[in-house]
């Protein structure tokens, strides 16, 4: 056997909560990408998927799925190639939650959060500022 | 997957089929008009026996005007609607269904304008009478009591 | 001090979930239909709120996840969806209930018709959302739920037999003139009333909005030993007086204002404005806490940033979705569906989906990755815990086909 | 290939007996490291058994109580076995189909 750290895919890894750098809540583990070392034959994960078009995916609408999924990675400006897809290396640990190496500005699950901050919620006032007591 | 939705389209018939269904449908025979006589007499007797409780509360100086005035008209309203329910019934040949209709009808007319009187009265801020005013419910409410023995 | 402000978070919880406007009118009107028959399903209510409220707070405390949040990982994105548009259209038929019952309470006190105060109410929930901090939110409401005390004091001043009373509540049996369904399900319902999912949503999301950790497991503990037992004791009290004025009256409950009505006649005028004022604050409580509890279940299950401590420009869809709940609530209330039968379809439908909350907390509860292994369940508690989600699986299996038999309870 | 993809496969034996539908995948963190953490590798499949009670953890995560659900989840993967990535001959995702030519199949999650 091997000396590793042992995860269970649907036990520890799918569908926790992921945080970006800074703690902030950023979305869930929603599918992982897989891929196969052509030379030794191991297969490796390379990525978090995360985003409403991987969770469609994931429930068995993968058609739509995908489309939503291709939709959201074009409009997202971000250091990500894919804002939907969080490579293995960007991940800083898994436990009870995943924490990343991003922000979460960076992440596809968050354009919504960035549109209804911009078009809805910013413009009430008060939105900016702590609670009263 | 389709049997969740089956169980998901069940739930919503059945809040459809709850939110017009009334307890009160047509009748069929002289016994299940006699059933809906007895339900109608039930919840007629409730909202007589509330204002009543009202009314004397209110003759006390126990209640506050808003708190009365709504109650009551709250009464009124379910009186009235019990009411229109059980007379569109068509009830079943016979004289026996066309006396109890009679009866009930006349009892029921009676008790929502005696409500009528304490609510008016009320609005009126003549809440010190209104024991004299309600006194009136207390045979109405004598009578469907005699009525729902007879039903039963 | 900070011991007794501590506390509100379950006292708000209790009041809010165990007084709403469904449990006002439901222990009032079996209280007047069915005596005291019904009152051991509020004891078993009470102890089946207090288990699970407590392994939801300690999870809450322990590794700051809330109940929905595990609902997911546990349950699968796929059943987890199901539960979360289950307990989202619940949640949405019970806002809807408080808000009209909150109106209803204003138009008690101003005589307005009370349709043409939900818009006002509804507008009021938001602000109180939005600018409101979430420590003065449960204080505000806890305090004044607890007018609702102003029952206890109607039943002490009526001066029942108190050995005749106990003995009715201590040996059930079903009326003559009611038959073992209807029995049924108004137990049902009054045990869904008691255990109603939204208290769990929003007592361990208001466990990590108050910032609670290890260190607060005595204050959970406080929390939901007080809380809810004051919440059973207050539904207890509102049976009672239904039983003793209104039942003798053959009057049955169908309308909040007859609620009150043995208040009034007891106590007098002070005595109804104190139970206007808590049935106000208990219904106002609740339109927040399942308000809140929208925005809470749709943003854990997605893992959108959520809660009160955050500007609401960092947690903008969870307010947007709150925003939207209140938004639909409103328009179903004016549409002027009758708010009590709109109650008593909420609180059994939330009978059918009990377990689908529950067993989740149960097995996180159990799980050392989670809990660390000092933390985990005990096994007396991990027995009663089983008792109950034993009991809330034949509840929800019951709950249907009784609600067709019984054609709701009428 | 995507991860739900590999747990919607089932798994047969070389003589085209079903083994099962993938139900869990249990990964190691024993290759080179990359960003933070040691490389995530597929180790070996759970096959079989019960998807619901797989992912309570009271198989494979150490829950322990209470004693009816422990005891109701066990009985229900008590069928699940476990395949070594290594055993798997041939992978087509896309079909839905991988077959094994392990002919010792272990019951239950040898880590336990």
């Amino acid at each position: 056997m091997t000396d590793g750290r042992v995860l269970h895919a649907g036990l520890h890894v799918l569908d926790r909560q992921m945080r970006d750098r800074h703690g902030r809540l950023c979305g869930k583990v929603d599918d992982l990408e897989l891929e196969r070392n052509e030379e030794t034959g191991a297969m490796y994960v390379t990525a978090v998927l995360s985003g409403p078009g991987h969770l469609l995916y994931r429930t068995g609408r993968r058609r739509i799925g995908t489309w939503l999924a291709k939709l959201t990675s074009h409009i997202e400006r971000s250091s990500l190639e894919d804002p939907g897809r969080i490579p293995y290396d960007r991940i800083k640990s898994v436990g009870v939650t995943v924490d990343l190496a991003i922000e979460a500005n960076e992440l596809a699950t968050f354009a919504a959060e960035r549109w209804t901050r911009d078009h809805i919620v910013g413009h009430v006032p008060g939105s900016r500022h702590d609670a009263d007591e | 997957m389709s049997s969740r939705r089956v169980l998901a389209g069940l739930i919503v018939s059945l809040l459809a089929a709850g939110c017009v269904a009334h307890p009160v449908g047509p009748a069929r025979s002289v016994e299940s008009y006699e059933r809906k006589a007895n339900t109608t007499a039930e919840s007629a007797l409730s909202a007589v026996e509330t204002v009543r409780l009202l009314a004397g509360a209110g003759a006390d100086g126990n209640a506050l005007r808003s708190y009365l005035s709504v109650a009551v008209s709250e009464q009124e309203d379910a009186l009235g609607g019990v009411r229109g329910t059980f007379m569109s019934i068509q009830p079943p040949e016979g004289v026996p269904s066309a006396v109890l209709r009679d009866e009930l009808s006349t009892i029921l007319t009676s008790a929502f304008d005696h409500v009528g009187d304490v609510r008016i009265e009320i609005r009126r801020g003549h809440v010190a009478e209104l024991d004299t005013v309600a006194a009136p419910l207390s045979l109405d409410a004598a009578e469907l009591r005699d009525l729902i023995e007879e039903l039963s | 001090m900070k011991r007794v402000l501590g506390i509100f978070l379950g006292i708000l919880t209790a009041i809010g979930g165990f007084v709403d406007m469904g449990d006002l009118v439901a222990n009032a009107a079996v209280g007047a239909r069915f005596d005291m028959n019904l009152a051991w399903v509020v004891v078993v209510g009470v102890v089946g709120i207090v288990v699970y409220a407590e392994m939801s707070g300690r999870v809450a405390a322990i590794c700051g996840r809330p109940v929905f949040d595990l609902v997911r990982e546990r349950l699968g994105p796929r059943f987890g969806l199901a539960n979360l548009v289950a307990s989202f259209a619940i949640n949405l038929l019970t806002l809807t209930a408080e808000i009209a019952g909150v109106a209803i309470a204003l138009s008690l006190v101003s005589s307005v018709n009370y349709l043409l105060l939900v818009p006002f109410v509804m507008v009021l929930v938001w602000l109180v959302v939005w600018r409101l901090s979430f420590a003065m939110m449960e204080r505000i409401f806890g305090l004044l739920g607890l007018c609702l005390l102003v029952f206890v004091v109607t039943v002490w001043r009526i001066g029942p037999d108190w050995s005749q009373l106990w003995s009715d509540a201590s040996s059930p049996v079903i009326p003559s003139d009611e038959n073992v369904f209807s029995y049924a399900y108004y137990a049902i319902a009054l045990f869904g009333a008691a255990m109603t999912p939204y208290e769990v949503f929003f007592f361990s999301s208001g466990a990590v909005e108050d910032g609670w950790t290890v260190k607060d497991l005595n204050e959970n503990r406080a929390n939901v030993f007080i809380g809810f037992p004051l919440g059973g004791l207050l539904s207890l009290a509102i049976m009672a007086c239904a039983f003793l004025v209104l039942a003798p009256a053959d009057i049955g409950v169908d309308t909040l204002s007859q609620v009150a009505l043995p208040v009034t006649v007891t106590v007098g005028k002070l005595g109804l404005a104190i139970a206007l004022i808590g049935i106000f604050a208990a219904t106002f409580g609740a339109a927040l806490e399942t308000s809140l509890s929208a925005g809470y279940t749709v943003a854990q299950y997605l893992g959108w940033p959520w809660g009160k401590r955050l500007r609401p420009v960092e947690a903008s869809r969870f307010h947007v979705v709150i925003l939207m709940a209140l938004v639909v609530a409103l328009l179903i209330a004016i549409s002027g569906v009758d708010p009590v039968k709109v109650t008593e379809y909420s609180i059994v439908l939330s009978a059918a989906a009990l377990p689908l909350t529950y067993f989740p907390i149960l097995v996180i509860a159990n799980d050392p990755a989670y809990m660390g292994d000092e933390h985990t369940n005990g096994r007396i508690f991990n027995m009663i815990a089983s008792v109950y989600l034993v009991i809330l699986v034949v509840v929800s299996i019951v709950t249907i086909p009784l609600m067709i038999i019984t054609r709701a309870g009428s | 290939m995507r991860m739900s993809d590999l747990m919607a496969c089932d798994v047969y034996a070389a003589d085209g007996r079903c083994l099962g539908r993938v139900r869990d995948v249990r990964l190691v963190m024993d290759g080179p490291v990359r960003g933070s953490l040691a490389a995530l590798r597929v180790d070996a499949l759970i096959v079989g058994g019960s998807a619901f009670a797989g992912r309570l953890g009271y198989l494979r995560g150490g829950v322990r109580g209470p004693i009816l659900l422990s005891a109701l989840m066990h009985r229900l993967e008590a069928r699940a076995i476990t395949i070594e990535a290594g055993d798997i001959t041939h992978w087509d995702v896309d079909e839905r189909r991988l077959i094994t030519a392990a002919r010792a199949i272990q019951r239950g999650d040898p880590d336990r």
